[in-house]
């Protein structure tokens, strides 16, 4: 009961947080794009360029290179996100020259319907039979490329469950660290995912078993709380900290500045 | 030079024929070939492959109306709108067949097909079960000068390609307004055997001629030249109009129900004869104004 | 001296006589592209489109469709010749697309410093060392390709000569029919030179052993001149027919309207 | 995004090392960006590897100048002012290693290196002699779908890029004016290490975002900006000038003579201690106006 006058009483949702936190993977230098349906990666990136990272080169959508959008419009795939770019990049010859290419455009920021205990992950099918699943996902797009180029994954999940967090996905859209270990590294594969962000934790992988591990929680998550809403064994250290919460300034900028439209609710189950 | 201005009726049931593998210029909700879609509905073409990059409302209507049987691509979605219910219907029966690729596999069967290459590598997709579950095109070899091994993408040449843009001379000469473009064109209209281009206007070639910078497309790969003002509704065409968001939402709506989705087919696919009465039934002038409007064009 | 007072009446030069020759390949629908020093190709393509062939299509240097030059500048890889272009095509991305695909771009119109009988072509070396060669050429550019891409090739030579048409090319800068016979076949190389058209006489490539063939003697030429002009054993038919002329109004195009400048006829050595 | 503005000196010395690889934008007398190519002289670097399509003057001056000792690429020659005499004489000497690529194969050896694939194929060169003299990156290899070979071309990732540009803002976005864009630019920067672009003129970024569609290389990918005003001459550059004849001519006329050849280097590439200055042995305004008003500008 106090504990939930506590949550109650926070400055910040959930969606905020997350967003807070993903920002802070994405620093001066880097490089960053969004796909569709991206509104939290995309929250990151302007969060990022207007405090800590004002040098995060972002590229909207894959094609529209340092964009002034007024805010977050209605889809990450339209042109309202890339007004004021400084290079409208094609896709075909020029964008996967550079994304195939390990030394740009390093970091991705994803969603996937399942990840697994290696962070393999998963767009494709639900289901044992590929050509008559019990759900047809959306499909690969750019996922199953990234997860193999190098580069580093950040994964967003709004809805931590054991149907989003399985020990095995059914299918293997896009490679985290295989059946962990050196299996990624055997091969040649480098990068690779760094962590996941989800509605109740911070979780990233244990550097020699590659296992997902519990790396923080939110504030008012206990770990059994993460135990039970996740369809694995995470390793838990001794010691698990707090996640770091938004500070006023980036609530505000997130309300105010970025996303006055709260498009990146949407991604959050009516709860 | 002759002229291959036709109509869409011609031109599809001319280029069309039952079984082709047709690449198909599309995104979430961008920039469809909506009109040459609605007529391969009308014309009843039967056992297509669709070949996308990210396919949106138009292969849930072609898998819908029983039209194609197969798909090529990366993804279908109509993002904010959600999941193709129809689609996913299709798939999940075991009625339409996924050869599911990730966008550089994709890039490099359609690559190979366009530069009469047997294949082109990837590194991407190395490790997922996409390689495992496509042997047919896609092959793990080895790299000849001792370094990692590379995904071979084995050629992917559609019998057709049906492609949107601003203007289109009558010789084929295609050009897009200043916009992002997406990677359809760069590569889907030239692996194909043949192009349909449908366009917002057909202009003389001496208009082009002020922008040869801006022409993507030469005519001699060009089969057929058709003008469909906003023929890419109700997806977006940059920075002419953006997409229709009632009219996805309605067709979100009704969907996932048989009934109410053939009446929506019957209502704005079978029954218009013509552009100008599909534009009508979608809600004629106002919607336009609004959708050119919003786009602060 | 009858001979020589006759040629002295004709009413063309041998370069309007080539340009006349290389033009007559050309047809509606065929699409013909130019490279650097090309001046007789360009004329040639220029009198096809002013006369049989309007509707050839005529991508200058690679880049430039379907330009509408002035007249032909004084060098072939510069803007006054796709001037009024309709399409500027980029060659890396764009050019090889469709150039290396046999359904476009079919025929390409050539010069080469070496052939030899079976239409091997030779731009790289003189000599045996191809790291210290008697003569460094200036390199195979575009032509290695398009020997092997399936193209049908037209030569021009502009001095027939022992040194220009010789029985061995001391390095095959692009693929003929390599050792004759179905060689090239084998290797699954499809097209492949059709003819070459010199100073002298146009050239074709027997069918079954695909040995080059004399076709047809410009007039004032015989067979002997020809057979002492070339560096090997020629096929020579028993009925030897003369090339068949330039028409008045062919002439009249070349020398008012498409080069009134006379730029092609610096491929030809002062004589 | 701190500026990349620096002076060639400066961009040159910080970024060319003896010994390295550099790609060189050029064509027979196209758009060299020949300020790099003479601070390359005049720093005296040694070693060079050169990357050209087809090389022109730029690499006649290298070989002359003992800067380079090998070159990659598909041809050299300035056309109709004749071959490159001092590069054949070093050729010929053996004091530079020509391997010799056709255009296919330059291209799919920078695109792999580009793209991170250990080689792209190509169907080009398939039965001449320039795969056997090259087996360290050309290599025949099966197709894995058993359909035709192809040649490997092993990716090449040159040091460093030189690139001569319209205009180009602080952080090394550039772009080009409506005009034909040769293949340099469409990969050479994108395979190398290291970027250096010169510009006619160096704009902020607000004038480059007004046409986002003319940008052709994002800022990220370049590591030094220098404003050189007719930075290309004597090449000629679209839409700004045309090539130097007089100049080319008057190379080619001395370049077979040590004495000469040294005397018109000095004039032209070691005396002069900035662009005014070049610009100004190579006949100042007079020449300025001429190259432009020919070109019908």
């Amino acid at each position: 009961m106090s504990g939930k006058a506590h949550q109650d009483a926070r400055h910040y949702t959930v969606d905020e947080l997350m967003i807070s936190v993903l920002s802070s993977f994405f620093e001066d230098g880097d490089q960053a794009c969004n796909g569709m349906a991206s509104f939290l990666p995309v929250c990151a990136f302007m969060l990022a360029r207007l405090t800590h990272a004002p040098g995060l080169v972002w590229l909207a959508s894959a094609t529209g290179l340092e964009p002034r959008p007024a805010k977050v419009p209605a889809s990450t795939l339209e042109s309202e996100l890339w007004s004021d770019s400084v290079m409208y990049m094609e896709q075909y010859g020029d964008f996967w020259n550079y994304a195939m290419n390990g030394r740009w455009l390093q970091k991705f920021c994803v969603g996937a319907a399942q990840l697994d205990m290696y962070g393999n992950a998963n767009n494709s099918v639900i289901g044992a039979d590929f050509h008559a699943p019990k759900v047809r996902l959306p499909g690969t797009a750019g996922l199953g490329d990234m997860g193999s180029l190098g580069k580093l994954l950040y994964y967003w999940n709004p809805n931590h469950s054991p149907r989003s967090l399985v020990e095995k996905v059914d299918f293997v859209s896009a490679a985290g660290y295989l059946g962990g270990g050196d299996e990624r590294e055997d091969l040649g594969l480098t990068g690779g995912p760094q962590a996941v962000v989800t509605n109740l934790a911070v979780l990233d992988f244990e550097p020699e078993s590659k296992r997902m591990r519990l790396r923080s929680a939110h504030r008012g998550v206990t770990v059994d709380d993460i135990r039970a809403a996740t369809g694995f064994e995470l390793v838990i250290p001794t010691d698990v900290p707090t996640t770091p919460e938004p500070t006023d300034d980036q609530v505000r900028l997130i309300r105010e500045v970025i996303d006055p439209d709260g498009m990146r609710k949407r991604e959050f189950r009516a709860s | 030079m002759d002229s291959k201005v036709t109509t869409i009726d011609e031109a599809i049931s001319t280029h069309v024929q039952h079984g082709d593998v047709v690449a198909l210029q599309n995104m979430a909700t961008q920039a469809a070939p909506m009109a040459a879609v609605r007529e391969l509905i009308r014309q009843e073409k039967r056992g297509l492959g669709v070949v996308v990059l990210v396919g949106g409302i138009a292969v849930d209507w072609l898998s819908f109306a029983g039209v194609m049987d197969r798909l090529i691509g990366a993804a279908v979605t109509m993002e904010q709108f959600g999941l193709c219910q129809r689609y996913r219907k299709a798939v999940e029966s075991g009625r339409v067949r996924v050869e599911e690729l990730s966008e550089t596999a994709l890039n490099a069967r359609l690559g190979a097909g366009a530069r009469n290459l047997p294949y082109l590598p990837t590194r991407g997709l190395i490790g997922t079960d996409l390689i495992r579950q496509n042997p047919d095109n896609l092959r793990l070899v080895e790299d000849p000068f001792g370094g990692p091994a590379v995904v071979a993408c084995r050629a992917l040449v559609p019998d057709v390609a049906l492609v949107h843009a601003h203007r289109v001379d009558p010789e084929g000469n295609v050009q897009y307004k200043p916009t992002t473009l997406w990677p359809d064109i760069g590569i889907f209209p030239k692996a194909a055997r043949k192009v349909i281009v449908t366009a917002e206007e057909i202009v003389p070639s001496d208009i082009l001629r002020r922008s040869p910078d801006r022409t993507v497309l030469p005519g001699f790969v060009v089969d057929a030249v058709v003008e469909v003002p906003y023929g890419a509704h109700p997806t977006s065409f940059f920075p002419e109009y953006r997409y229709d968001s009632d009219f996805h939402l309605a067709w979100a709506k009704v969907s996932r129900d048989d009934g109410a989705a053939q009446d929506f087919l019957d209502k704005h696919v079978l029954s218009p004869r013509s552009q100008a009465e599909y534009l009508s039934a979608a809600g004629g002038a106002a919607m336009m104004s609004r959708l050119r409007g919003e786009e602060g064009a």
